[in-house]
């Protein structure tokens, strides 16, 4: 599968599991989840409220860089995303770096608000564009948030979901096979056992995507838009 | 976890008046109100006097006032915790006076910033806020939920106010947009409220057309639609107190509201003035 | 003397306890603190900072409620002003009520923020324009705040100074005398070995009260400004 | 206590420049920072690096990213506290990167809420406050100056942050008026970090005329002088990052100096380069 097609499957996969909450809100560096949370929103006629951090015009955040963080502490924010250096076969994720956390022999950009949010956001969607063995590990080198019963990560090649503690692959994108998962997976892992292909976005989700979701991404994210208005 | 959750916000009310903003607000609920220079929905209190709302918790923001006085003086309410009661310059709120001498209502003592601590307690979704000062006052032995601990990192003791999380913020403020965006400029006190609130229903002097949050001028001084359920029209909304930038208090009025609520008939012939009044 | 030079000698009284301060508070419904501060600011060439609550022209506050109180514990006011309704030898105030606390005979406002900002803030000037027996007692019924060593108590009779835990008398206004001020109290007072007459306003604070005073006054106490112009 | 006590406000800065206000941090301060969205002072950050600043101790709000990148590249840094250093869309910061490497600077690690938290606790003038989540991370490990402790209202444990309160704030933003408030929009941020600080420097777009306060419109939105002890204007201050509803920040030049740092020489020349540019 193209990699278009492959974000398309991500984006709508992501979005199906917004339906119905009140607020999402989306962090820096984020296209497909920012995509997502805004399909989300065209879907269900403007009822969820997006907050894409670093957009002047899609953030309702007006008390500085605290909100998003008491706003999840009061239980207002229904989901946010995080991605993950590493993301392991439990869940967790690690933002920090590799080796001894005090030198690491590699670092990562930081933990941002991942080791609060992990535990207050009731949907924490983990997004990895990147499906291969070094990011998903079987145990990652620094927790920087633990994993948790029924989190979801949406990766390029399919989606698992933590259950009794570990990933269980849920669907599998279109044009994956389960050897070819477990070739580009560093955890072992069973499959759900209803597990299934990942829905393709359908002609209404693909509509919006080309319309007001570009639209409403050109702000901050410009060269995604511009794919996306491609189709 | 069941997916999705269901939404822990509350529904926006659909096309609100006063009347239904009223109707919002359960009997025994507790009530974040603003003291009278804040942004006081006289408009809504009055139909919660007409639908005689009972049992009232009412929480001030730190402070009570006209407001808390009308409601108390109609039975509305069971509980008031607040800094101070008072009408401004007219002094001594008096039906609170009257209610407090027959036992009709309980009294939480607090100060100023315990209130704001709690409230931003409750905006942390923490537990408690640790308060400097206090210690030392009498007003600490009438308070058996705060508590008194070793300070874990420095000498001495802080005072540990537990979260104030009321059901509902009610307001007034001058302006909101069609999207439920509340713009109440410096009155900063009503957004700390609004965050620590489960639900937060206003007025406003007018519904502007514009978004509030398009221009960083006014949404600096703007509450997201995200902590808003139910905005009313109500042009005059505060009056007979003042709305800031807008229009000043009826001091006549007030004063006239003083003297007469001495009584528990001159109260009723004030009310009873005021409710066929609009 | 009469009522308006009492005041004058006041509000003299406390402007020079200002001088060199940065900044100075006043709460709601204290005109004589508000003039006072307004007088200090003007003999200071505005280096002193003054915000008046419920006003919106002499407040530099804009964070809420909460500022106030913030911003003493952070050091940043000098100065704030308490009333009483009792107030005792030691300095003690009682702004609740009289009797048992829990069911007062008598009610007052409440404790507004007192508690908090007497032992925060640096100088708290008490504040009484009814000096008497009944007001000031040789202890309070409930302490809102307790004294603190050097707080002054600025009365229509005289001025007092906690030391070594009680008010001593510092200096009486012009035509009062050592047995009117202790007929007038209600605790006993040594007075200071080198207490004298408060000194009245000299015709520079005089000319700024009835000018630049008087004006700024006239948003939150217009009554109080009209009697300051009259002189 | 001595009558009147030493002011505890510092001098005003009088007439600052970037010059000057770089002149007034002193080497060894604690420095907060915003991150590259939310107001920096680029244009002093330059001065710091011309006067050789040394052993500045940053603070992120609570991410650090260009102006720290530069100050570490330039040997200005010894510690720093954050949640995160980055360029942005442009990746890794790769000065701070290298001096990483070279055991050249010192990592504090956080996380967002416990820098707005440890920042809270200062505007309080508490010695901590309470937080939410963030137990069960590792990140806990790190951090020996924090400490987990029972609730004392709830079951569970709290994290407790000690209050975090930089020497100086440096920021920029859009507006200033004569008498030194500072308008900051929605960047509430600042507003929090200035009341932390115990100075506040400032560089602003332009100084206008009109007082800031006077209109609740723009007060709301603006720090007043009380916090502020020295504005210089300084147009285009902030470049080549931008600055919220001014101007953006300069792509091209951020990912040519991504690029560039990746070695020191690179480094050095672009930053010999930009110190001879204005």
């Amino acid at each position: 599968m193209a990699e278009q097609g492959r974000r398309l499957v991500m984006i709508a996969a992501i979005a199906r599991r917004l339906a119905g909450l009140r607020h999402v809100a989306v962090g820096a560096a984020s296209p497909i989840p920012a995509a997502a949370s805004l399909l989300a929103r065209a879907l269900s006629d403007d009822s969820v409220t997006v907050s894409i951090l670093g957009s002047a015009h899609h953030s309702s955040f007006t008390d500085g860089g605290r909100e998003l963080f008491d706003c999840a502490a009061q239980g207002r924010l229904d989901a946010f995303f995080l991605s993950g250096a590493q993301i392991d076969a439990t869940g967790a994720v690690n933002l920090l770096g590799l080796g001894d956390p005090m030198a690491p022999t590699r670092r990562f950009l930081g933990n941002f608000g991942a080791p609060y949010l992990a535990s207050l956001v009731p949907n924490v969607i983990l997004c990895r564009t990147d499906h291969g063995p070094e990011t998903l590990v079987e145990k990652v080198d620094f927790v920087t948030a633990p994993g948790r019963e029924g989190r979801r990560l949406v990766t390029d090649r399919c989606v698992f979901v933590v259950e009794e503690g570990r990933f269980r692959l849920e669907t599998r994108h279109p044009g994956e096979t389960l050897e070819s998962l477990r070739a580009a997976t560093g955890f072992n892992f069973e499959a759900k056992p209803d597990a299934g292909i990942t829905e393709a976005p359908d002609n209404t989700m693909l509509s919006l995507l080309r319309g007001p979701v570009a639209q409403a991404m050109h702000e901050v994210y410009p060269a995604f838009a511009a794919e996306l208005e491609r189709g | 976890m069941s997916w999705p959750p269901s939404s822990p916000c509350p529904e926006v009310l659909s096309a609100p008046t006063p009347i239904t903003l009223a109707a919002a607000i359960p009997d025994g609920a507790s009530l974040a109100l603003a003291p009278d220079y804040s942004g006081c929905s006289l408009v809504t209190i009055r139909e919660l006097i007409r639908r005689r709302a009972r049992g009232l918790r009412l929480i001030g923001l730190p402070q009570l006032g006209l407001q808390a006085d009308l409601l108390i003086g109609a039975g509305c309410v069971a509980t008031i915790e607040t800094a101070a009661i008072c009408l401004g310059e007219a002094g001594i709120a008096p039906a609170f006076e009257r209610a407090r001498r027959a036992g009709e209502v309980q009294i939480i003592e607090s100060t100023c910033p315990a209130i704001h601590a709690g409230l931003t307690a409750a905006e942390k979704g923490i537990s408690h806020l640790p308060l400097a000062g206090v210690i030392g006052s009498d007003l600490v032995d009438l308070r058996p939920d705060w508590r008194i601990a070793d300070d874990p990192f420095a000498t001495g003791q802080l005072l540990l106010v537990p979260a104030i999380r009321p059901d509902i913020l009610l307001c007034h403020a001058a302006l909101a947009d069609n999207a439920g965006n509340l713009w109440i400029g410096v009155r900063r006190e009503l957004m700390l409220a609004a965050h620590a609130s489960r639900r937060t229903l206003a007025t406003v002097e007018e519904v502007v057309d514009h978004d509030l949050l398009a221009d960083d001028v006014w949404a600096a001084g703007t509450i997201p639609a995200l902590y808003v359920d139910g905005i009313a029209e109500a042009p005059n909304g505060a009056a007979p107190v003042g709305l800031r930038g807008r229009y000043p208090s009826d001091r006549a009025r007030l004063h006239a509201y003083a003297e007469a609520a001495r009584t528990a008939e001159g109260f009723n012939r004030f009310l009873n003035a005021w409710l066929g009044d609009g």
